[in-house]
């Protein structure tokens, strides 16, 4: 079976706003689409789903060794429970951050990330530096996010090429211990349950 | 055979560069193309391995120089007009009106909560086992379909790393991406020492890589 | 690991667009890029091979969108500008100016009639004979500098195939782009069969490319 | 020995004209170009560097078999007595075509060519379609070139990744046989050279 080599035309989005107008009013003329969904996709991902949903989880971890537990072995299971699956989510595997092994997510061949548990991906996350240059020098790559990894430690990265998801469950600092679950909420970032931040004491601003 | 889009690795970029990223639309058209190619995404023409494939077959120079939500409307452009949907009418297409699945408001949160999960329970029986280390095929690209989709980073290819899960049997990109069947194949992670894909310049001998991979991406036993 | 510049086989363009080609250059300002390129080429700042890295260097998104002499252009400003020879003053860096070697034109002709051979000739004995099959390696790049120039293109790496010229010792692009010296390297025609390069898709089972390999860019003899 | 990441700077050629302008006057002030250099060297490749040089070998070749000999065993004796050599040409291979074989030169990871015979090469020959395009699918690149190859011949593409320059030496045509070395001149284009043509009586535009 071969290919066409020109099957896609390559169109530039010269004025992508008067293109999309453009599209959008094909597909509702034909009644392809309906505005109340698109509203309802878009009020999904930018009020309903975030970061918070994965930092719910992380704090939870932190002071509940036996949910820590199901939520590494178990984890489609605790997530499912919890209706944090989902689109961009289906499947998805919480790597540890320990003293010996520091972990870090990308994908190098597009963007996956994952949507029920962290939202939609920070730009830098979908940009052409981070896609390229996470595998071959994360540790220069974590340096731009200012965190230096001792020699000592592992660097192990993750590149997100099937529907696995991946989400880093970062290391509890050490001055958040005894603090409660709903107070450690707010130490967890997104950038660190990617494994380009640790969690940092509310305030202090990350992201 | 890579595509653009293929950059695990490639050197000459510059530094990471962080926008306000609590902006998760810069305009209203970034969100119009998100939201319409969501909603497309579940009309039943074709499947998310058939889009990242519309995204990453853009001409290189246009993959690179478009914006994230540009490639997207860019690719989402060529899939209604691979699929005929901007010129259909309802007289002269009915068959393709009634198989076009709308997506309607009201099933938008149960839609998106169900997502599409890829794994098939006990299809095909996994030939590695974790633990075993295995070598990578240097692989000519997609082949079943000449230059199609594949998810094989070039930057393991020919290379040898360490099976450290097995997923089970998952929906086979190089297939699905084409409409020809699902053709599930076990996954795995496969961890690489970052020396064995860099070479002796990486200085540091423990960091590793972790690729998942396809059982028939894979050469053999090492 | 490879740069935006080694582009051979890879999928995504479209049909070669024939501008008019009787037209050398566009517009005054390409003939100058032009021109002071080759002429600061004779200044004995840098080398040809180094010339070549400065290009490819650049970052992807630039290589790409980028005219043929604004490629020229960019990596021209980039030479002056590691060489500090914009910033170089007569006074400051006497030594600098001494060793310049500005081009006069009474002696383009000559200069440009002699060229830079890459011949050396004796220098090391070639390892491969013509006729042999060879396995090219999987190579990770340059081996002397991270990141640096070489001239293996990626769609060999791994690949098999048959020596056909063996071309004497030539100066080696990996050291010499970096003024690490010349180190001439055994320099061979290698012909690889495009289904070994592209996989069974590729139709012509006689088909071949052939490209110019120095040895240490061979792995072994198969 | 590990390289900066950053080791040059990427500038966008914004407004080229200007950028020239001023690296010119920054370099005519310091005394280290000077402009007779400079026209000498555009007068080289515009007036006195072409297809021509290739052009007169290709055709003493065809009515002269020792010559064509030469040009094949002993090209760069040839090409110095002919004072055919220098930059970008400093070593040359030719490659003939024959009933069997058809050759096509490209260079994937720039734009190499064999300036002292072809002058410099066209902005096809320099474009990403041809440079990637070029050597996995040549003969879909020649249908481009409304050249189809019979499927019976092999096609040989030369990528010049060396200092090797490759020529090549095409089929004298079927009509053009007893004609004189300097009307069989005007038959030989550059393409043709490249291996993207093949020769054509003339008047017949081709390049």
């Amino acid at each position: 079976m071969e290919k066409k080599n020109n099957k896609y035309h390559n169109s530039f989005p010269l004025d992508p706003e008067a293109r999309v107008k453009a599209l959008k009013t094909i597909l509702e003329t034909k009644g392809l689409v309906e505005q109340e969904a698109l509203d309802e996709i878009l009020d999904t991902y930018q009020n309903k789903v975030g970061p918070i949903n994965g930092a719910k989880l992380i704090a939870k971890a932190w002071i509940d060794s036996s949910f820590k537990n199901d939520l590494l072995e178990q984890t489609e299971k605790v997530l499912t429970e919890l209706n944090l699956s989902g689109r961009q989510g289906e499947h998805v595997t919480v790597v540890e951050n320990t003293s010996e092994i520091h972990n870090l997510v990308v994908c190098t061949l597009c963007s996956c990330y994952p949507w029920p548990l962290l939202g939609l991906p920070p730009s830098w996350y979908k940009s052409d530096a981070y896609r390229s240059r996470a595998v071959r020098e994360p540790r220069k790559v974590l340096e731009e996010f200012n965190l230096l990894i001792p020699n000592s430690k592992k660097v192990r990265v993750w590149d997100s090429t099937s529907e696995m998801r991946y989400l880093v469950l970062p290391q509890q600092p050490e001055d958040s211990i005894g603090l409660s679950e709903d107070e450690l909420v707010n130490w967890v970032t997104r950038d660190c349950m990617i494994g380009a931040g640790i969690p940092k004491r509310p305030g202090k601003f990350n992201d | 055979m890579t595509r653009i889009h293929d950059m695990g690795g490639r050197l000459g970029e510059g530094k990471i560069s962080k926008e306000d990223e609590n902006v998760k639309f810069k305009s209203k058209w970034e969100e119009e193309v998100f939201s319409l190619t969501i909603a497309m995404g579940f009309s039943g023409l074709w499947n998310l391995d058939a889009s990242r494939f519309a995204r990453e077959a853009l001409e290189p120079v246009d993959y690179l120089r478009f914006s994230y939500f540009e490639k997207w409307l860019a690719a989402l452009i060529n899939l209604l007009n691979e699929n005929e949907v901007i010129s259909a009418t309802k007289e002269k297409n009915s068959a393709w009106f009634k198989k076009f699945r709308k997506l309607e408001a009201k099933n938008v949160s149960s839609l998106l909560e169900r997502g599409s999960p890829t794994l098939r329970e006990g299809i095909k029986k996994n030939k590695f086992e974790i633990g075993e280390k295995v070598k990578i095929k240097n692989f000519h690209g997609n082949e079943k379909v000449s230059g199609g989709h594949t998810r094989l980073p070039n930057y393991v290819k020919g290379r040898t790393g360490r099976i450290i899960y097995y997923h089970g049997t998952h929906v086979f990109p190089d297939s699905h991406a084409h409409f020809l069947g699902e053709n599930p194949e076990p996954l795995y992670s496969i961890e690489f020492v970052n020396q064995e894909l860099w070479g002796k310049h990486y200085p540091f001998s423990e960091d590793t890589v972790i690729v998942d991979i396809w059982e028939n991406y894979i050469c053999e036993k090492i």
